[in-house]
């Protein structure tokens, strides 16, 4: 039932707010709503309960084990969210002078000099709001870089076929044209038609690496190099930097500039489809174009906002303000409480992880998409033989584990690999939640077999069935109307 | 190992079923030269207990009594009940809806967050959030270049008088798709848009206007005039709300004859800390005519297989997952959580909690701009009505008098030197029913100190 | 599964504490523990993941209707809970100065004087720890008085049939016995049985009213003088004080000492099993005799603590501190949030969804223990009749509404009532959700003459189905032990 | 009106269904007299925002930097996860377990409760809580006379260096019942047990001997020797404990050769802010034999009719819902709430964790107490071992040392003046974990001003 399905008129919290009218306005009448603000009328305990119990009806970090490919569901660490969601924090207003902006801005410059040491980059800055923006802010940097260099013939982005749709929707945000490039059956980047689709209208390449295959591209310095040859930038996605990280460097492989979704890697919780934050950490070349605002410390400890006075060719602001601010927070709580030794383990625990449960579901029945190769921190299971022989597809399997009590993995994604799931548990996952998880799968392939009906029709326990997509795009329904 | 749960045994036991000596042989894949890993400036790890009292520290450092700036972020109070549920780990720790039979709570709350603002701006259907206000501008502007059926310009007039920050992030976001931004002037009596020079623009062909209510200064464009003037040169409107001050004044649905067209804005005054700028809520709202220029998530009804209701993503043959370069927007995590918080306030302020808390935001500026009066040399600089802010003007510059004020452990406004050097003697000041009599009292007094000083 | 069931030696909650050795101790080996700790070896995920999954397995407030008769289970304002756990309050420690505690001690008095108000009653001692304490307290102190009067002939407590069990076990607690009192048909304490039971030896008589028999002592101001005459003294349980709360006060009704539940009528949350706060209030025979600590004020305005100095015959200190202290400010935060006029309607509105329940509920089919009188703010069904035409049970009722999603009200309490259900929807809830709970009853009731088996083998919709309560009492389980 | 959710209509309705005219009519059974309720003293009332205003003011206004006081209530580091999940309406907003189907959540949760309680003091059973420390050493005074099978004596011993709060409320709980309590001397050099008196209460008929470990000094008592001694009189033993000092000491089921027979505490340090006093976490464990003799609720483990595991309140038959005037104690309502802290706070530490603290809090004292050994005029009182908490001898009245050192910010500890006139001169300090040796050394250097002030 919608909350709206509960409204009665004349009812309210009345705790929240004291019946008021206006004095003294000055406001004229043309001004003056008249229309209904349309909003539910509810008391305190029908919201509370209403919303506590539509709660229940999600899948989390918090229940449940979130295998989500490329997502990086990890534990979000509840110290970190309480000691940024202090009422000092709470309550700083964004345009407070500098003066008592002090201990908020030594948290920022921090995690700034810690995301420089864990990227090797030279300078971050911390005020794309999400992945997507700190594409967009990379990409406008190597637009704004040749620009700056009379280089303005660059109108293309390479980008490998296994790129995520961010990748593409970003680079002609930034008016460029995208190129793709092919993957190899090895999951590599096929440096044949790399140097093929290269030439003068290259401004750059966009890639993740490890990729979003799963793998780690092997031939990463090469590429840096020829793309480097061809006066283009490289553009490093950040989004699988959990899989590396303490271990191997982006700037260390040539990347230009990167994003970091620290939502991801730095375990900030994902609520729901977000808030997260995407930094940016830039090598020497594009150091002069980064977003403002950073935070810059002077010889006297005091931190400063830096903007266009400090920056003269920067890309700009990106947001109304310095951009999600408390996700930062949470990051560099969560940076503080790993640690220069915690940092080197989430690299390694979360590949152990994975390649563990690669090679279990291996031994279980299911086929790799790239057998021959070592899982990084993900790896990709194809179902293209079960949706030809059983009629069970990927998504089959994916709503089916839901029944199991897990999350079911990516799924489809990347486009390259038929039927397939692409599954991440994340360094924070015990063995037996995996091994519980394998088990399930195992499970499910046997009812695929035998019962595939069951797999088909699922999720049962759910507390809806499977849902009907093709009538949500079809027949719109956006938003709830009163029945009259 | 903070957050890592294996032991020796586990990771033993996962070694040997990998058939690996060490973790180290799974990057063997990687070249050499790269696994160096040395970290050089991260700290050695401390605990949450010493995170904790670390952290308050800094965050008690920057406390201060009370707050007079807005400026596109509003000190309201937020009901306990909101951050209480959404602190729950199943809104908090969740992601994306992909897998809809698993996230119908968080699926049907966006449905009724996309509900309630449409009804509130009078639109017919709501995004599920973009970043923040500045970044729904921009994605607002793309989209109306998009969405304009009578124009292929790529041109767009905009109101003068909108948030500054506003317009630079739109320039910086657009920067790169042709597209032109044309700026009105502001009439420096009333600081609102000098309806003069329409003129000059009349019968250019532009894609949009784009119309701040209230301005960055606080005050009330006629936007009907502006939104029948720019329907009548074909464009779309475009407008750029306060969703707080809809409880008071005219929604957008009902601007000029035939109301805007797209409505983007700043969600955060509805139960969202200013906590330094973010994450905050960007919305978009549009007639249903135009939805599938919209960028974003879009939540809709269906039914499962048994023929109940149930939610999913839609439309998402839109979205860069499914449409990369062609994709409206490469939006892809949004501000999801804000929206949560949102739909929770607004489900507890009902029409007359909203409307009430509007109007209390209202007397209290009308309260303070009285009270100047009797402050020596300070006077309002425009003569607009406003909403809940207003620009004051002072005997002297605004950075001395508001450094002065902050001694008394008040923010007194936001000084509008550092981006209007025109204004360099003016604050912009606002009051919300997180005011008190007592409060504005207290403003009044320490203005009235500051400025003798 | 336990959370000891996902233990695994070596495994911890590394971010929560910093392995430690001790340095320059002075203890000697004999004093230092050589077992293990027997904690569960568990990450913090884990933690977290179990204790969310467990508290998904509670019906509560904040997410069902709990109309438990007797327990008063109405919405606990989150504010409170909030305001009382700012950070000024919970890390002050509880033997700090008076110098720097009047923020917190001028709640407690404000709240005192509150209480006065509200109950009519002389003055106020907050500390008992919950109603059960503020028994003991009352009836300690009723013996006091009576022992500081050299009248201790008096060893006996009347107590009516339909009190509740804390009642007869406080006062043998006491010192006292107990002499049960009969109750009428109509629900009435029996004046002819009352006045044949009482004597030299009577000390006093224990009484809830409106009674737990859901119906309000039509003859109080009677009883309350043939009590004083005998020279007793009477006891008010206040536990049912949401009943009348803004309507009547129980010191008008002559009595002269009385514990309110905060965690009822003050709506302070019941967490499972408690914490609650038993304040208790006094007349001006035993206020010589309140427990300690108790709030001042001086002169100055400072408020003070207020011990055997100021109170000499006071029966004393009860706890360690003070009591539930942040149960107190949670209390203290509601009577400010309703306010003189909100705390009138209280009553008002239990007293109407209560009779609206039991009007609706006569109409569909039930019956009620008490037909002709006025249903306070609770009244009593009795199923006797369906237990013996259908054999269906209270108990089987009340299992059938779990699974229509309700909390059951209390069953088989009071005693004196055979098959019965007290039935108490307080005065949050809305008329939409007390009709459902309308719907829910009259099908159940239709099933258990349709269906029977229904009934009598729910639930079928909770994590377990209807437990085995002789064999948990039978074969003790009650901690967990290794599978060797 | 605030919580009640009724519109005029739904009152309409509901009179009309009910057959009277007004809600006043509701009343009528009630004699007119006692209908007045008029409220004289009770305030109008305030919004939720005024209401967290008010209250954070109130609570800023008793704010301190550090303190030094223990005395049974102990300041330990909070993990955030704790109070987040306690917070759930689903374990805030529940009551006692009547309904064990739809209570699994608490019910197992007890069970876990009980499982460590058990594990941390070496006894067999644990209940689900009663009130706080003082009180549980009230009911275990009860249950011993009740328990001890080879005495029907209604005397008690007890150490005389336990609790003072706690010796009054046990005394004023029991008063009525004709039990005694004899009260041993302590020594006044090690504030230690006198066992040379032991000798005059051998051969008398007592019911049990009650040790608090550490004592209310902070001191270690020989609880071994107190233990066989008392088993040889036929006494059962109770033994008081602070539980976090059973991460590293003997446990009482390890006392001597047979164990303490019950174990009675405050569980605060588990995960529960000092605040004031309360609600805090009463705990009782005994040994299996006695269990039917324990007051409050215990949970237990059976099986549903599809023999599926399962949890639920059992030996309800000592409890006064069921026994009413046999039962073994009149509690009802306990601290259920703060169990379920207390758990998640122990499931967080593991054997580890909590042993780490409890070594981190004794070499806190350790450091501390070696620190005033250059103040000049001050000592340690006692010399015998201590856990976290030790007594400070001052060169004058502790309580205007400790007004001195609030100057700086820091509440130096209890003036033991206020319970021991002989101690006037003394503080009890304790240190836990949450200082850091740079807290230490602002308290040595605070301390070192006072007395020289
Ligand atoms: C590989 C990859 N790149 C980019 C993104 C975009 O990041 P965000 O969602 O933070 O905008 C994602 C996120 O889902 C991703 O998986
Ligand atoms: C009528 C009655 N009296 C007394 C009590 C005891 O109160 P408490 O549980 O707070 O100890 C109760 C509580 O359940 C009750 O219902």
């Amino acid at each position: 039932m919608l909350i709206y399905e509960q409204s009665s008129k004349g009812r309210s919290a009345r705790a929240q707010y004291e019946p008021c009218e206006l004095r003294n306005s000055e406001i004229p009448e043309s001004h003056l709503r008249s229309e209904r603000l349309g909003l539910p009328a509810v008391s305190e305990l029908q919201v509370v309960r209403h919303f506590t119990n539509l709660s229940k009806k999600n899948f989390s970090i918090d229940g449940e084990f979130y295998p989500l490919g490329s997502c990086t569901m990890k534990y979000n660490p509840r110290g970190a969210h309480n000691a940024a969601s202090l009422p000092g924090f709470l309550d700083r207003h964004p345009l407070a002078p500098e003066s008592v902006s002090q201990g908020f801005l030594s948290c920022l410059y921090e995690l700034q000099e810690y995301l420089k040491d864990v990227t090797g980059m030279q300078a971050v800055s911390l005020t794309p709001m999400a992945g997507a923006q700190g594409e967009f802010a990379g990409v406008a940097m190597i637009r704004a870089y040749h620009d700056k260099h009379g280089d303005s013939e660059r109108s293309e982005i390479l980008i490998p076929t296994a790129a995520h749709g961010t990748n593409p929707a970003t680079a002609v945000m930034c008016g460029y044209t995208v190129r793709e490039v092919a993957v190899t059956r090895d999951g590599d980047v096929d440096v044949v038609a790399l140097k093929a689709a290269l030439g003068p209208r290259t401004a750059g390449i966009m890639m993740t690496n490890p990729s979003t295959c799963g793998v780690f591209e092997r031939r990463i310095e090469e590429i840096a190099s020829i793309i480097h040859e061809a006066g283009g930038l490289l553009y490093y996605d950040g989004a699988n930097l959990n899989a590396i990280l303490g271990k191997v460097k982006p700037g260390d492989m040539g990347f230009d500039v990167m994003h970091m979704n620290l939502h991801k890697t730095f375990a900030t919780p994902h609520g729901g489809g977000g808030p997260g934050a995407g930094p940016i950490g830039v090598g020497p070349r594009l150091m002069p174009y980064m977003p403002t605002p950073v935070v810059g410390r002077r010889e006297s400890n005091e931190h400063f906002w830096m903007g266009e006075a400090e920056i003269p060719d920067t890309i700009g602001n990106l947001s109304a303000f310095m951009g999600n601010a408390g996700i930062l927070l949470r990051a560099y709580a969560y940076a503080r409480l790993l640690g220069n030794e915690g940092m080197h383990r989430v690299g390694e625990y979360a590949t152990l992880n994975a390649n563990y449960m690669a090679a279990k579901l291996t031994q279980v029945g299911f086929k790799l998409a790239y057998p021959d190769r070592r899982a990084t921190h993900e790896f990709i299971v194809t179902l293209s033989q079960e949706a030809k022989e059983l009629d069970v597809s990927a998504m089959d399997f994916a709503k089916r584990l839901l029944d199991y009590g897990f999350h079911a993995p990516t799924t489809y994604f990347p486009l390259l690999v038929p039927e397939c799931l692409l599954i991440e548990p994340t360094e924070t996952e015990c063995r037996e939640e995996i091994d519980a998880f394998i088990r399930a799968m195992a499970s499910i392939l046997k009812e695929a077999k035998e019962t595939p009906e069951l797999v088909k029709t699922a999720p049962v326990t759910m507390p809806v069935k499977r849902l009907d997509d093709v009538k949500a795009a079809r027949d719109l329904d956006l938003v709830w109307h009163e029945q009259t | 190992m903070p957050f890592v749960p294996h032991t020796s045994h586990d990771e033993q036991l996962m070694l040997e079923a990998i058939g690996v000596g060490s973790i180290e042989d799974l990057f063997d894949e990687i070249p050499p030269a790269l696994r160096t890993g040395v970290l050089n400036t991260t700290p050695d790890a401390i605990t949450e207990k010493e995170l904790i009292r670390l952290m308050a520290d800094r965050a008690r450092q920057d406390e201060i009594n009370l707050s007079f700036i807005g400026a596109g972020a509003y000190e309201h109070h937020i009901p306990s009940a909101v951050w209480d549920i959404v602190s729950r780990g199943e809104f908090m720790t969740a992601y994306t809806p992909y897998q809809a039979e698993a996230s119908q709570g968080t699926l049907q709350l966006i449905y009724e967050f996309q509900t309630m603002m449409t009804r509130l701006t009078g639109m017919d259907v709501a995004n599920a959030s973009v970043y923040d206000g500045a970044s729904a501008l921009a994605e607002g502007v793309l989209m109306a270049v998009r969405a304009n059926r009578r124009s292929k310009s790529r041109r767009i007039l905009m109101t003068g008088n909108i948030h500054p920050n506003y317009l630079s992030a739109c320039l910086n976001i657009i920067r790169n798709q042709q597209i032109e931004i044309d700026v009105l002037d502001w009439d420096p009596q009333s600081g609102l848009t000098d309806q003069a020079q329409l003129g000059v623009y009349e019968g250019q062909d532009y894609a949009a206007l784009v119309i701040a209510y209230p301005t960055f200064f606080g005050g009330l464009e006629d936007v009907s005039v502006l939104t029948d003037w720019a329907h009548g040169q074909k464009q779309l409107v475009v407008g750029v709300v306060n969703p707080m001050a809809l409880g008071l004044l005219q929604p957008p649905g009902s601007w000029g004859q035939a109301g805007a067209d797209i409505v983007v804005g700043e969600g955060q005054p509805f139960g969202i800390p200013v906590a330094s700028g973010g994450p905050y809520l960007g919305f978009m709202c549009c007639g249903s005519g135009i939805v599938r220029q919209m960028p974003g998530r879009i939540i809709g009804k269906t039914v499962d297989t048994d023929g109940k209701t149930g939610f999913a993503l839609t439309l998402q043959a839109r979205e860069q997952h499914i449409r990369r370069a062609k994709a409206t927007s490469n939006i892809c995590t949004n501000q999801g959580l804000l929206a949560t918080a949102a739909t929770i306030y607004l489900s507890l302020m009902g029409d007359v909690g909203l409307q009430s808390i509007a109007r209390q935001c209202h007397n209290g500026i009308v309260k303070l701009l009285d009270g100047i009066k009797d402050v020596k040399g300070v006077e309002r600089r425009f003569l607009a009505p406003v909403f809940h802010e207003a620009v004051i003007k002072l005997p002297k510059p605004a950075a001395q008098v508001l450094l002065r004020m902050q001694d008394d452990g008040i923010l007194g406004g936001y000084d509008l030197g550092e981006v209007h050097p025109s204004l360099a003697d003016c604050m912009l000041t606002n009051v919300t029913e997180t005011k008190t009599d007592a409060d504005i009292a207290s403003f009044l007094s320490s203005l009235q100190q500051a400025v003798v000083a």
